[in-house]
């Protein structure tokens, strides 16, 4: 056993948190460059791990397995595939990001800041490398709690309403999620994810089987979020800071998709098919998603809420890519079915990587503008493109992004999707693709037209802002905003950078759920 | 070695009761020193009993007439008191100094309501449990109306005075039944006699059940027998409500367990039924009506009566331990109470900082209490996850371990309530922490908080306890299961 | 028939008295009730051939608990006033509550069949309760010592005049 | 012939069943006669009491005494007995009527149900009990049941005033008493008083004297006589408890005191001066009973003697006596006594260096006792305490 | 023996019954006192009459009905002076009037 990656690449963050809290509070300066520069570390190995797990993404590198609490039979178990690879990518780069981006921008009480924000990172890359179930919950519910107090401290002004009802609703799942793990602990005799899927627990009683599917389903739903539960999200994503904002949106919310992928769909795959194709409870939860969140966003005037809401949206093309592999089971005889449950399993974990980027870069760029304006009100804008227009064209990149235009990022996890579930589920594939349509609508018909088009008003914007000085972007947002859009460009001409990894996991998937 | 031995913790807790009681007599000076003596001697009583603990395997044995059962589960509550033993003297030494010129008869009554807990877990009788009961009964009226100047603690005493007298009579009631049943009062013989008992006699031990779940609901803090809870929490002196809130309620379990498995381990299946029934109303009580509290010592007696709740789960689900078993219910209760001691007295340790600097228990004066103060904030944040039940802190081992023995033994609707009270919990404690960390204070910049130093030792001695059974639970499950050498063989 | 005569004589006057000192609107005519309560308590020890109880009755109730209630009856005097309700407003419910207890307790324990064992009492029980107060019972013994030891510097404590 | 009691019984006892009664129902007769008889007794010694006492009181204060009703004022006594059956009966108003009325009866029973298991001679006892010395003091609890109800019935403030006087006093002045009564049942290993006074070898006032003392003392004051009649002090608190009774009730509380008193002097002659015990007096038991009833009102009389001497204390002395003084010694007492005891036996030594041992002993816990107390007197003195602000700030007062 | 077990049983029930009548129906805090030493008497005489009628040998039943005496002189010694006390401080034992710990 060699150097122990990913321990390093977890608790790294921890580490630089303890140095936080030795430095003095004044010296505030100190407490954000060390946290910045120290956290390229973790953005370093993790792209090591990216290349490394390249050759091979089916299978889990660098496993670590220490006895942690035996008297429970838990262990500290961690490895690595190409899902994970990606997803630690994202999480160190988007965490690295938003540092630099705090740097500037956070003014008060800096060092509890820093050091729950690397708390949270702490949490976040935890849940990606576990392979056991207890390990896995721990770090799910450490992530929960740096992000509660984020928003609740830094956040907007209806802040302490927005995080009780994240927190209240992520502890609500996880409880469940709990006494599903325990469940399926006293099912199968071991906490070990992967041998848990190997041993099928209730397979033969459906309703203790459909009980656990459902515990785990609703936390992760909750985490996704998935249509009726996705209350939280408009107010946490609204209120929080704009890098809280980002890292919700980038990360956070994949983690619930995550667990669907690595969880729900090894270790309950007829259950999940069950309410996937026989009783399509969840292909139209995920439909009702993306058409509901695209048409929420068409009504909102409040940018930050738009956004958080056209995450709604977006992320039900995951949920149905991972139901339409799932659905996939019930109708395994037919050819190319297998086929068809990659792809779109390729596609709904594509979807996490670039909707973590696209959506992160929205955040960002909305918070620039409030930082400027202080009004998020798409009403008081108007006109910005002749004033700002690096703004302006990243904006519109980013948009296009979003809306899934070919040639970037979000066009080929769209299209994965749609492509695999079509050939399973068509019906709901069909109504899904009105959401593109939607979501092409509020992105040009908000976001182009009324903020940067038409004419800029001078009286209005004063009156607004209070005679607020609008400048083009600044340096250090450009620096923020370069990497993004790189990585938007980079993989709308080459999305096989990523889905050559992640390809492996779903075939590997597949492969075992399908008879 | 002599089985007497194991007793000895017990002797030197009492002796330090003697000693400070009987010093304090002589003379007429103020003796500053006094709560330090009381602290040695519970430290001494703490090192050996963890000594012996490690020393060999006991095996159960009761001695001295039957009334005392030596066995590993008493010497786990002997830990227990003596760890409550110190902390509570710890918190009290500057809080007490204050309010009251009576230092000696204070700690000696501290320590001997603390004795009372390690004797009620070492009684294998039913005198012997009653008389014990009636110790750290009469020692806890005392010590709630300590501060006998002010008309909160002289109401929150008769209170719990009056509650307290009602429940063990009744209890009594339902000893004196199980007496006539089996012709004993010693809870072998009591097992013994009722494992081959004449059918139409059984209907004696139901109602006996019901009166003794009365004495120890009231010890335990369950609905329907907790109405004196939040009065006595809130009119007690602050370091009397910490040592309600955990040393009472961990002597409670300590009876009822002993009782239940011991004497009437034939009637699981009805006691079962009534403890769970008791369970599921404490849990949602105690959580609904915390809700709405706006004082802290009441927020926390409501949460201790919904924490009371999810401990009895554990002992619904009570299954014979063997070496191996991952979750068992008697264990999980014996960790949860570990958990919830670290925690609780934590919390009420900043809660005496606060009340002792502030002179405040309202939660809406703790509004910006980080600024003013980030140990007493940022340890209590660690304390409140606890009592949620967030990984990485105790709490979550000791719900862990609870909810997966209520799994293990199918009591699925148990497990549902529990999980559902622990969000609605998470409600009114994130309350607390949305006042210290999120509400500004009202006025721009007042002093910070400066803690007396065996204040800020027991925050954060409790802080890193917590942190330590989330993070490194091995040796405290291991303790916890060793911990069941009589109980359950 | 003569104990069946005394059994049924202190019964009723246990009872009755027990009632009166439950109902009566006067505390202290109730505190002098519940007297003549322990009284009927007493004898009916006496009829279980029990006369060290029956003596340690009328001592410690009688002689201390009933005095010490009615000190403190006479001491709270504010509170004797004739037109002070005494019973609270669920009363009623309390009163429909015992009545069930009584029927359900009452019941079990006539109907269950016990297993009685006649035989006689030792001769001289006294001696033999000293022995078993020191040998078997003697940890609970000392530690009744504790308890009035406690009780007694809580009371002093506690009821002391304000300095 | 030698045993006339016995005689009489069985004599009675068989013309009863002679007349067709049942042996049962025979002796249930025997036993109502016999109660009956002692009462009878005691009252007419209450008569010779009240006449011996005031005859008594004038020869200590210088005066004649009664002297104008028969020869020496014998008849004294009669005339007041006539004049209190015949005086009116005033109930004040606002008293409590019933416990009023129940209140002398209580007085009157709580002295005579004492008797019930007095050894008067051999063999001859009302009923002899395993628990007959805490029957003893059990009874002596409704005496002060008595004068509460009284006290409180009478609707008057002195009244009151003297009834809890007189709790404070006889409840506190029970714990060394009774602890004192241990010794004798430490020494003759029983509660039976009959076998009290058999095992009395030689009387237990040599073996215990500091018990008998601690005992005499206590139990004055339980009898509220001076130097212990706080409850009746006539320039405080106008009689006492009984300050609103008349005629035959009065007479009744005025009885009881006397007679208490007399059975004081009875409880010191069983428990340490051998009771019936005396020459021959296992022979002819009859003259056990003259014995008994000789030592009995010997004592009477040195109460008396005592209580003419000695002025009245003061309540806070009073109480301080008690528990600064009386207690702590009679538990050190009946502890040396317990352990002398064990250890003599232990070691089976001669009766004569026993005793001898145990009168050492008892003299010198007393001396040693009288000694600390004389030093401590002046260190007792009150600890004035100021407590220290509690920290309110301010605005938050409970107040 | 003349007299059956039960009667003494449901003599003392009927105690525990009436004693606990008065403990919920008193407002005065001494009269819940006299409440609970009437059920304290009926444990005792069920105590008792276990002890007389199915094991008379060993003295079990008496030696836990004086400890049952003991602590109810305890109990009573420290509640008369709880209730002095609050009478001191509040001028009522009126369990409905003690009502300073309502929020």
């Amino acid at each position: 056993m060699n150097f122990p990656i990913l321990t390093a690449i977890t608790f790294i963050p921890l580490l630089i948190s303890t140095i936080v809290l030795l430095i003095p509070k004044s010296k505030e300066n100190w407490i954000r460059s060390v946290s910045t520069v120290l956290s390229l570390i973790p953005l370093a190995l993790s792209i090591y791990i990216y290349i490394a797990v390249r050759a091979d993404p089916g299978k889990m590198h660098f496993t670590e397995e220490y006895s942690w609490i035996p008297a429970i039979d838990v262990y500290y178990r961690m490895g690595v595939d190409g899902l994970s690879a990606v997803m630690l990518v994202l999480t160190t780069l988007l965490s690295t990001l938003c540092y630099y981006y705090s740097i500037y921008t956070i003014k008060n009480r800096v060092k509890e800041y820093y050091f729950l924000f690397l708390l949270l990172q702490v949490g976040m890359s935890g849940v990606f490398v576990s392979l056991d179930f207890i390990f896995f919950y721990v770090f799910w519910e450490i992530g929960l709690v740096p992000m509660y107090l984020l928003i609740g401290i830094w956040g907007g002004e209806r802040r302490i309403y927005a995080s009780i009802k994240f927190f209240l609703y992520t502890l609500a799942g996880s409880m469940a999620m709990l006494l599903a793990i325990i469940g399926v602990y006293l099912a199968t005799g071991t906490f070990n994810i992967l041998e848990a899927a190997a041993a099928q627990p209730f397979a033969g009683n459906f309703a203790l089987s459909a009980a656990a599917f459902w515990a785990f389903f609703v936390a992760f739903a909750i985490k996704v979020p998935i249509f009726p539960f996705h209350t939280w999200l408009p107010d946490a994503h609204t209120e929080a800071p704009t890098a809280g904002s980002v890292i919700l949106a980038g990360v956070l919310l994949k983690l619930g998709a995550y667990g669907l992928i690595r969880i729900v769909l090894p270790i309950f795959p007829k259950t999940f098919a069950f309410y996937s194709y026989n009783v399509p409870v969840i292909p139209i939860l995920a439909v009702i998603s993306i058409v509901y969140g695209a048409l929420v966003c068409m009504a909102q005037w409040d940018l930050k809420r738009l956004i958080a809401y056209s995450s709604v949206s977006h992320m039900g093309y995951v949920t149905l890519g991972i139901s339409a592999a799932a659905a996939s089971l019930a109708i395994s005889g037919r050819e190319g079915t297998a086929t068809s449950a990659i792809i779109s399993i390729n596609g709904a974990s594509l979807q996490l990587f670039t909707h973590g980027v696209i959506t992160g870069g929205l955040f960002f760029l909305v918070g620039m503008i409030y930082d400027r304006a202080h009004t998020r009100q798409i009403r008081d804008f108007g006109g910005l493109g002749s004033k700002v227009p690096y703004y302006y064209g990243i904006m519109m990149v980013t948009g296009f992004a979003s809306l899934g235009l070919p040639g970037l990022a979000g066009f080929w996890s769209e299209f994965f999707v749609f492509r695999g579930a079509f050939a399973i589920i068509p019906i709901f594939a069909i109504i899904g693709v009105l959401g593109i349509v939607f979501t092409a609508a509020y992105i040009l018909w908000k976001i182009v037209q009324h903020i940067f088009l038409g004419e800029f008003d001078q009286e209005k914007w004063d009156q607004v802002t209070h005679q607020a000085k609008l400048t083009d972007l600044a340096t250090f947002e450009k620096i923020t905003m370069w990497p993004l859009v790189i990585l938007m460009v980079l993989i709308g001409f080459y999305p096989s950078l990523i889905v050559r990894l992640l390809n492996g996991v779903s075939t590997a998937l597949v492969n075992n759920i399908l008879p | 070695m002599h089985i007497f031995l194991f007793l000895l913790p017990q002797l030197i807790l009492f002796l330090s009761l003697v000693l400070v009681f009987g010093i304090d007599l002589v003379g007429s000076k103020e003796k500053k020193w006094l709560p330090y003596l009381a602290l040695t001697g519970t430290t001494i009583s703490l090192a050996v009993s963890i000594y012996l603990f490690g020393w060999v395997e006991i095996t159960a044995e009761s001695v001295l007439g039957g009334m005392i059962a030596i066995d590993s589960f008493s010497l786990y509550f002997q830990i227990f008191a003596a760890v409550i033993a110190s902390i509570i003297i710890l918190l009290s030494i500057e809080y007490m100094a204050l309010r009251s010129p009576y230092q000696g008869e204070y700690y000696s009554l501290i320590l001997l309501a603390c004795f009372s807990i390690s004797l009620l877990s070492v009684s294998a009788d039913l005198v012997m449990v009653f008389i014990s009961f009636e110790l750290l009964s009469i020692s806890s009226y005392i010590l709630t109306g300590f501060l006998r100047n002010d008309p909160k603690s002289s109401e929150a005493a008769i209170k719990y005075f009056l509650y307290g007298s009602i429940a063990s009579a009744m209890m009594l009631y339902g000893m004196s039944l199980l007496y006539g049943a089996t012709a004993s009062t010693n809870l072998i013989q009591i097992a013994q006699g009722l494992s081959g008992i004449d059918p139409g006699l059984r209907w004696v031990i139901y109602p006996a059940l019901v009166l003794l779940m009365v004495g120890f609901g009231f010890k335990t803090v369950t609905v329907p027998f907790h109405q004196w809870s939040p009065d006595a929490y809130e009119g007690a002196p602050t370091p009397v409500t910490a040592f309600l809130a955990v040393g009472s309620i961990g002597a409670g379990f300590a009876v009822l367990i002993r009782v239940m498995l011991t004497a009437l381990p034939d009637f699981q299946v009805n006691w079962a039924a009534l403890i769970a029934g008791l369970s599921i109303m404490s849990m949602t009580l105690g959580n609904l009506v915390a809700i709405s509290q706006k004082n802290i010592k009441r927020m926390l007696a409501y949460s201790g009566i919904a924490h009371a709740g999810y401990i009895l789960i554990g002992l619904v689900s009570w299954d014979l331990w063997y070496p191996g078993m991952v979750f068992d219910g008697v264990s999980g209760v014996l960790i949860y109470l570990l958990v919830y001691l670290a925690a609780n007295l934590g919390a009420f340790a900043v809660v005496i900082g606060f009340e002792h600097k502030l002179g405040s228990n309202q939660i809406s004066d703790y509004a910006g209490l980080i600024q003013r103060s980030p140990l007493m904030a940022g340890t209590m944040v660690v304390f409140l996850f606890s009592l949620i039940g967030i990984p990485g802190t105790g709490g979550f081992v000791g719900k862990l371990m609870i909810f997966g023995a209520a799994l293990r033994k199918e009591y699925y609707f148990l497990a549902i309530i529990a999980i559902i009270n622990s969000v609605v919990a998470g409600f009114y404690y994130l309350n607390v922490i949305r006042y210290m960390f999120f509400q500004p204070l009202d006025e721009p910049q007042r002093d910070r908080i400066q803690l007396p130093k065996t204040l800020s030792a027991v925050i954060i001695l409790t802080c890193v306890f917590t942190l330590l059974m989330g993070l490194f639970a091995q040796p405290f499950i291991q303790f916890v299961q060793a911990s069941l050498g009589l109980i359950t063989s | 028939m003569v104990p069946v005569l005394i059994f049924g004589l202190s019964s009723v006057v246990t009872l009755g008295a027990a009632l009166a000192v439950v109902t009566n609107k006067n505390i202290l005519h109730s505190a002098f009730y519940l007297i003549l309560a322990f009284v009927g308590v007493a004898s009916i020890y006496v009829l279980l051939e029990a006369p060290f109880i029956a003596v340690v009755q009328v001592l410690v109730y009688i002689g201390a608990i009933a005095i010490l209630i009615v000190f403190a009856i006479m001491l709270t005097r504010r509170l004797l006033s004739k037109d002070l309700i005494q019973r609270n407003a669920q009363w009623g419910l309390s009163a429909l509550g015992a009545t069930g207890l009584f029927l359900v307790l009452g019941w079990i324990v006539y109907s269950v069949n016990w297993p009685v064992k006649l035989l006689t009492v030792p001769e001289d029980p006294i001696s033999v309760l000293g022995q078993e107060l020191l040998s078997t019972y003697v940890v609970p013994f000392e530690i009744a010592s504790v308890l009035l030891l406690a009780a007694l510097v809580g009371a002093i404590l506690i009821g002391r005049e304000r300095e | 012939m030698a045993d006339l009691i016995n005689l009489i019984e069985n004599w009675i006892k068989n013309i009863l069943l002679g007349w067709g009664v049942t042996e049962s129902l025979a002796v249930f007769i025997l036993q109502v006669l016999g109660s009956v008889l002692v009462v009878i007794v005691c009252f007419v010694i209450v008569i010779a009491l009240i006449w011996v006492e005031r005859k008594l009181a004038g020869r200590i204060q210088d005066r004649f005494g009664p002297n104008r009703a028969g020869p020496y004022g014998i008849f004294q006594s009669f005339a007041d007995i006539i004049k209190i059956f015949t005086k009116e009966y005033i109930t004040p108003v606002g008293a409590e009527k019933g416990l009023f009325n129940i209140a002398p009866v209580l007085a009157m029973f709580s002295v005579l149900a004492i008797w019930a298991v007095f050894p008067f001679a051999i063999n001859v006892v009302g009923g002899d009990i395993h628990v007959g010395v805490l029957y003893i003091v059990a009874i002596g609890a409704f005496g002060i049941l008595a004068i509460l109800m009284a006290g409180w019935s009478s609707n008057n403030r002195y009244a009151l005033l003297s009834a809890s006087r007189s709790v404070a006093m006889l409840i506190s002045y029970e714990i060394p008493m009774i602890i004192s009564l241990l010794v004798p049942v430490l020494l003759a290993h029983s509660m039976k008083l009959s076998v009290i006074v058999e095992a009395q070898m030689p009387w237990n006032i040599f073996v215990a004297p500091l018990a008998a003392l601690i005992f005499g003392i206590s139990s004055m004051a339980e009898v509220g006589k001076a130097p212990f009649d706080l409850l009746e002090a006539e320039s405080e608190l106008v009689a006492g408890y009984h300050t609103e009774y008349s005629g035959m009730k009065f007479g009744m509380f005025y009885v009881a005191e006397f007679l208490h008193q007399f059975t004081v002097g009875a409880l010191m002659a069983i428990f340490f001066l051998g009771g019936w015990t005396g020459p021959l007096a296992v022979r002819w038991p009859i003259l056990g009973v003259f014995y008994f009833y000789g030592k009995t009102f010997f004592i009477y009389l040195v109460i008396s003697w005592i209580r003419l001497s000695l002025p009245r204390i003061r309540i806070d002395e009073m109480l301080n006596l008690n528990w600064r003084f009386l207690i702590p010694i009679s538990f050190i007492n009946l502890i040396a006594v317990a352990i002398a005891d064990r250890v003599m036996l232990e070691f089976n030594l001669a009766r004569w260096i026993y005793v001898v041992v145990m009168f050492l002993i008892n003299i010198l816990i007393l001396v040693a006792a009288l000694t600390i107390a004389e030093k401590n007197e002046k260190a007792v003195e009150r600890v004035e305490f100021s407590p220290r602000p509690i920290a309110v700030p301010p605005g938050k007062e409970s107040k | 023996m003349a007299i059956p077990i039960n009667w003494f049983l449901v003599l003392a029930a009927g105690l525990f019954c009436i004693g606990l009548y008065g403990v919920l129906s008193r407002r005065n805090a001494i009269g819940i006192l006299m409440g609970i030493e009437l059920m304290l008497n009926a444990v005792n005489i069920n105590l008792i009459t276990f002890w007389r009628y199915i094991n008379p040998v060993k003295l079990t039943g008496q030696v836990f009905a004086i400890f049952v005496f003991t602590v109810a002189a305890a109990e009573v010694a420290v509640g008369l002076a709880l209730v002095i006390a609050i009478y001191r401080n509040r001028d009522t034992v009126i369990v409905e009037e003690i009502d300073l710990l309502k929020e």
